[in-house]
């Protein structure tokens, strides 16, 4: 009991830790990547390359003034973005990271709480959420907001249907509700070089579901190309119009808090969770050479003319690669790191494809959101989960 | 074996061509029709062939229909000897018939809708022939009923044709009344109608002297069997029923359903073998039957009611032959009967056809050069039916001839030999008139389609076979035992008789035509008396149909219905719904929250009740 | 343990149905409803029916309440009017449902339940309500049902499809 | 402190929260309001449901109440309707003034 409480602890505090600077540095990419896109340089002033950017911005955000609209419904007007911030937060607590480990002679997951009908909750806490949204948008009393909080509403009650749909299939080929048994269920390679993720396994491989998934989760986070509930041209900035310092920021935080948890859910239900994508022992020296290469890399930007101050930070971020790349070399943090380092890299790269699109694709109008909803996604992961029934049905073998 | 495939089929060809007759091409309708009646033929013979020789029945028990107190009545097949041959008949000549309606009906309208109802009618008929219990008989019973009154009604357009179809069915109600009677007397008798169990239960019983249960019970049989079979004095609906399509005159009045009650009385010839009585007067009535409808037929000018006479009169010949406990002979001319009267009225049908319409004699004659197979094929069926030698006809009547000779009253045999004489007479009066001398119509006569006249061939092929070979009273021995007549008499007088009338027809109206008017204003009281058919309809209209106009008109319609009915139970139902409602509707309030309160009241009510009575 | 969670539990669902009762704005009853469901979900935990306390939180507090939200929204529903039409319900109301809950209470307690099963552990019915027994089951003998269920959600989704467009009056 | 709970608080709990139903049903004022009123009451009998399958370690409850909640989805989809078209109609939501039954 009291182990099992004392390693919950510990796993919340790193978790929880982890998150919030991954959630306050996510910000940073995104606006590093886009201004990339579009041939800027994005923030540099703050600290080397604007690394201190985010706190700067939390700064601003805690000295801003915290304005109240005169005629809000207090109570709602300050509910909301508690509800929307807490409840981005806490699906985060049923993911798993990593496979059994054993640490002060007990065992213990790589999550904070496992439980077996983890996607549910997932579902739950996200049709939950919409709440924080449509009062916020209702409370504050303002055209606009409310605007934004009823498309929102509609939008995430739509999209949820095929979210769900969707997710179904990989439910399917891994015969089980909780995410681990998912991760375990992916687990192993076709001819020993094909992982087993849901994208490749057999008999129905998700590709398309995968798809559909990440188009569905772009829209249940209200990213770009569906962002219509803040579409600032049309409603100012949407349901938080209102909403200023602190109270903003937990809108905010809780945007990317969803992205991660979507990008963390697809990486569990399609990417194959932390199994690594070649098999063991090469796998576990990946993330070293990884690292290695990074270095070698920016030394060699050092060697360049760039802007001022790299000759100094390129170096130093090399070194701290190397750091990386012998960390990651100790045989016996790889057990407890290289699964991270694998979950980490596949949510990464679908943070980085939603910015990316952010960077490149146009809003819809709300009547062609709809319609896509209702008449192709829907259809789409419809047909995918048939498919993926029969063919189970079909070759139960194969699983 | 699954008997209830048989009537399955047609059924779901009336279902189909029924449902979407209209939508559907006329090929499609007869693939879907003669194809389900082909296969049900097919099924029963696949099934003889099975259980040859049929020496015990062979019964299915499907689901059990009816079940209240003691009485059980299950929806329950059988075949047996019987059995065999009335589905062979039925299914076959129904068959030859629904092919040759392929061509009659091909210009008519409601293409679909005759072919659902001839469906619907294979359907109840083989259910009526399959039944093991009278009560499933009766359903078939009422259902071909229904479809001869939508069959006959077929035309509804005109007049007439409605006319004849509300006669048939209610007259029919006249014997159906009767038979359901007949089905209580048996249910209160014996518990059951299940034939195998009626049977054990007679065999105990004693032979009646006098009128005793038994006799009322097959009396009131009879009397539906004259409903169904067109006997004295409830044949008035089939000649004009007439009024129908020929194909159907030709399946339904003069092949299978008019002799359902022959057949029923046979089903149940156990009861009748109790009640020698009732027997007796089966056998007068036919006998009465046959003589008074001959009569008739000898002064008629549209073709078909001659025939339509002609088959009342051989029906009274079944029953003669019922009456005299020949049951196996009654078989016997059903069969040969449904054969040649089938062949009768499709080569009319098929003259019919030819003339476009055209029904009367007198417009009719020298046709024989126009539509040769018509006029070979009507001539087989013609000498058939006057019993010339070796012919089918020949066999079935003599059978039931020879039994009237060796029976306790010899004088209905001679009656019999003389009416036998005057069918000759009449028939080929018919014959003659249409075929020979000149032709006296303004139609241009032609010969109907090969899918018309095969029908006519094979029939002929039964005609002049079916006696010789297909023996039924040998084949019913084991259920009707047979009884052996010696003596050559019968037979060669009932021939002779026939011969006689043949040749008398022959002189009449081919070698010397004048002396046929002649002889007609000879006896011109009694010609008109027959072409009036005795004034029997006129009879009926006057004492029967009359007052029960009137009556219904005064007492039932202005009194019972608008007195009593209308402004007594309707209006004052709705006064007093009124006035309930001005009492109910202060509860009425709209409210919803007052409707919730009183939910709430009652649901308390309930809890109190159950939830304080259960403990 | 169990017993402060239900305690939790069960004061909150009773506090949000008072308070869906006596608000007098639709959206905080909407809101103390959604809350009575997601106490009600929490008990459904500690009974062992993991799956039909999330199917409660997705169904009711995902679809319904949303639903229920979004319309209190569109139609800007104002906080509602004294009325005085109804006065049955005004005035019996009250003793009635005094009537009832007596009743229910006096049932309740008089109903004998064998008290070794009648004690809530948690965690001590295993599987208990777990997604894949809820499918066997609702796959193998709620077939029917199920089915008929599923035609019932399309009349209604029709049915409401046809109720709310537009140019219906 | 009790370790296990007696079945009957649950039944308790649920008939308190079935009251509150038909209270809200009678008192309130608003359609919308009323029919969410219903819906606590559904809730409350699923939650004797639940309760009786665990008691009879029976999983039958649970699918009862599944059930139980998909119909009042549909019927919340449909109700929700009509009190949209009432409101197309009538621009009132006071249930009072929706009494067109009356005679």
């Amino acid at each position: 009991m009291s182990f099992f409480l004392i390693v919950t602890l510990v796993k919340i505090a790193l978790v929880f830790a982890v998150f919030m600077t991954t959630l306050a540095y996510l910000q940073w990419v995104e606006r590093k990547v886009l201004a990339h896109i579009q041939s800027r340089t994005g923030p540099l002033r703050v600290g080397p390359h604007g690394l201190l950017q985010p706190l700067a911005d939390v700064f601003k955000l805690l000295t801003k003034e915290d304005l109240m609209p005169p005629h809000a419904n207090k109570f709602f007007y300050l509910l909301a973005p508690f509800i929307a911030v807490s409840l981005a937060l806490v699906s985060i607590s049923v993911i798993p990271f990593g496979p059994e480990v054993s640490v002060w002679g007990g065992k213990t997951f790589m999550e904070i709480g496992g439980l077996n009908v983890g996607i549910l909750f997932i579902l739950a806490v996200g049709a939950i959420s919409v709440y924080g949204i449509a009062l916020a948008g209702w409370s504050s009393n303002n055209k606009y907001s409310l605007m934004g909080g009823l498309r929102s509403s509609a939008q995430m009650i739509s999209y949820e249907l095929p979210f769900t749909l969707v997710i179904v299939s990989p439910l399917l080929l891994a015969n089980t509700l909780s995410f681990r048994g998912i991760a375990d269920s992916q687990a192993g390679y076709y001819w020993d070089f094909i992982p087993r993720w849901s994208i490749f396994q057999l008999p129905f491989p998700q590709i398309f579901g995968f798809i559909v998934f990440m188009i569905a989760g772009f829209a249940e986070t209200n990213r770009i190309p569906f962002d219509l509930p803040e579409a600032e041209n049309e409603l100012v900035a949407g349901f938080h119009t209102e909403y200023s310092s602190m109270k903003f920021a937990c809108f905010f935080m809780a945007e990317y808090a969803n992205m991660v948890t979507i990008a963390c859910v697809a990486t569990t239900l399609f990417l194959g969770s932390w199994h690594p994508l070649f098999p063991a022992p090469y796998s576990d020296w990946v993330p070293s050479l990884v690292f290695v290469g990074a270095a070698l890399w920016l030394f060699l930007q050092s060697g360049k003319i760039g802007r001022k101050g790299d000759h100094i930070t390129f170096p130093l971020f090399g070194i701290a690669a190397l750091g990386f790349a012998v960390i990651f070399a100790i045989p016996f943090l790889q057990t407890y790191l290289v699964p991270i380092f694998w979950f980490a890299s596949k949510a990464g790269f679908i943070l980085f494809t939603y910015i990316w699109i952010r960077g490149t694709l146009p809003r819809f109008r709300y009547d062609q959101l709809m319609h896509f909803a209702w008449t192709f996604l829907f259809p789409c992961a419809l047909i995918n989960l048939l498919l993926t029934a029969l063919m189970v049905a079909l070759f139960p073998e194969q699983k | 074996m699954n008997l209830w495939l048989i009537p399955l089929c047609p059924l779901i060809g009336f279902l189909l061509s029924g449902l979407l007759g209209k939508r559907l091409p006329k090929q499609l309708v007869n693939i879907i029709c003669v194809g389900s009646v082909a296969a049900s033929f097919g099924l029963v013979i696949y099934l003889l062939s099975n259980i040859y020789p049929v020496n015990t029945p062979v019964t299915e028990h499907d689901f059990t229909w009816i079940q209240s107190g003691g009485l059980k009545i299950g929806f329950d097949l059988s075949v047996d000897r019987l059995t065999a041959v009335m589905l062979l008949v039925v299914t076959g000549v129904g068959l030859l018939i629904h092919t040759y309606s392929i061509g009659y009906m091909s210009h008519e309208e409601g293409y679909g809708r005759f072919f659902a109802y001839l469906n619907l009618f294979m359907f109840f008929m083989l259910l009526l022939v399959l039944a093991q219990n009278l009560l499933l008989l009766f359903v078939g019973w009422e259902g071909v009923g229904l479809c001869s009154y939508l069959l006959v009604g077929f035309y509804f357009k005109e007049k007439f044709a409605g006319d004849a179809a509300n006669k048939a069915f209610i007259v029919n109600r006249i014997g159906d009344f009767g038979f359901m009677l007949g089905i209580l007397l048996l249910v209160i008798q014996f518990h059951t109608l299940d034939f195998a169990s009626i049977a054990t239960a007679v065999k105990g019983m004693p032979v009646e002297s006098s009128m005793g249960a038994l006799s009322i019970i097959t009396l009131l049989l009879f009397v539906g069997a004259c409903g169904k079979s067109a006997q004295l004095p409830l044949y008035v609906w089939l000649p004009d029923a007439m009024a129908g399509p020929t194909p159907v005159s030709a399946l339904i009045h003069a092949a299978t359903m008019v002799t359902a009650g022959v057949y029923m009385v046979a089903r149940v010839s156990f009861l009748y073998d109790h009640a020698p009585g009732a027997m007796h007067i089966v056998a007068l009535v036919g006998l009465a039957t046959a003589v008074f409808a001959a009569t008739i037929g000898l002064a008629q000018n549209d073709i078909k009611k001659v025939f339509a006479y002609s088959t009342v009169s051989q029906l009274g010949y079944m029953f003669l032959g019922l009456g005299l406990g020949a049951y196996s002979a009654g078989v016997f001319h059903l069969m040969t009967h449904a054969f040649f009267k089938a062949l009768l009225f499709l080569g009319a049908g098929s003259v019919i056809h030819g003339l476009s319409g055209e029904q009367d004699l007198r417009h009719m004659g020298g046709l024989r050069k126009a539509m040769p197979i018509t006029f070979v094929t009507l001539g087989i069926a013609s000498l058939s039916i006057s019993g010339f030698p070796f012919f089918a006809g020949f066999y079935s009547k003599d059978a039931i001839l020879a039994a009237a000779y060796e029976s306790a009253s010899p004088w209905m045999f001679w009656v019999g030999a003389a009416t036998a004489g005057m069918t000759a007479f009449y028939v080929f009066r018919a014959y003659f008139l249409t075929f020979f001398g000149k032709y006296r119509g303004h139609h241009h006569p032609h010969e109907s389609p090969f899918v018309m006249t095969f029908p006519l061939m094979v029939l002929a092929v039964f005609s002049i076979g079916a006696g010789k070979f297909l023996s039924v009273p040998e084949w019913l021995a084991p259920m009707f035992p047979v009884t052996e007549h010696g003596s050559m008499q019968p037979m060669i007088i009932s021939a002779s008789f026939g011969i006689g009338g043949i040749l008398l027809a022959t002189l009449l109206y081919v070698i010397v035509p004048s002396l046929s008017d002649s002889v007609k204003s000879a006896a011109g009281p009694i010609y008109t008396l027959l072409a009036n058919k005795y004034y029997v309809d006129e009879l009926y209209a006057a004492v029967i149909v009359k007052p029960l106009t009137l009556i219904s008109r005064t007492v039932l319609w202005r009194g019972v219905d608008e007195g009593l009915i209308d402004t007594g139970l309707v209006n004052g139902l709705g006064r007093v719904a009124q006035a309930l409602g001005e009492v109910a509707r202060r509860w009425q309030s709209g409210s919803i929250r007052n409707s919730a309160t009183w939910i709430l009241a009652g649901s308390l009510l309930l809890i109190f009740i159950l939830g304080l009575g259960v403990r | 343990m169990d017993s402060i969670l239900f305690i939790i539990a069960a004061v909150a669902a009773i506090g949000c149905g008072l308070n869906l009762v006596l608000q007098k704005h639709p959206i905080s009853s909407a809101l103390s409803l959604i809350g009575v469901m997601s106490s009600l979900a929490l008990l459904y935990l500690l009974l062992g029916a993991e799956f039909i306390a999330m199917a409660q939180m997705i169904v009711y507090g995902g679809a319904v309440m949303v639903l229920f939200i979004f319309v209190i929204m569109l139609l800007n529903a104002g906080a509602e009017k004294r009325s005085d039409k109804s006065l049955f319900a005004q005035i019996a109301g009250f003793p009635l449902l005094a009537v009832l809950v007596v009743l229910l209470a006096f049932l309740i307690r008089e109903t004998p339940f064998p008290s070794k099963i009648s004690q809530v552990q948690f965690g001590s019915w295993v599987p208990g309500g777990s997604a894949e027994a809820i499918g066997m089951q609702l796959f193998s003998k709620f077939l029917y049902p199920f089915e008929v269920v599923s035609v019932l959600i399309l009349i209604a989704i029709l049915g409401a499809v046809v109720l709310a467009r537009k140019e219906i009056d | 402190m009790i370790e296990h709970i007696p079945i009957w608080w649950y039944l308790t709990l649920s008939a308190v929260l079935f009251g509150l139903g038909v209270a809200g049903f009678i008192y309130r004022k608003s359609v919308i309001t009323v029919f969410m009123s219903i819906e606590l009451m559904l809730n409350a009998v699923n939650l004797t449901f639940v309760t009786f399958s665990y008691q009879n370690k029976n999983i039958d409850g649970h699918i009862y109440s599944f059930f139980v909640m998909v119909v009042a989805a549909a019927e919340a989809a449909v109700g929700l309707a009509i009190i949209l078209t009432i409101f197309k109609n009538r621009g009132t939501l006071q249930i009072d003034e929706i009494d067109s039954m009356k005679l």
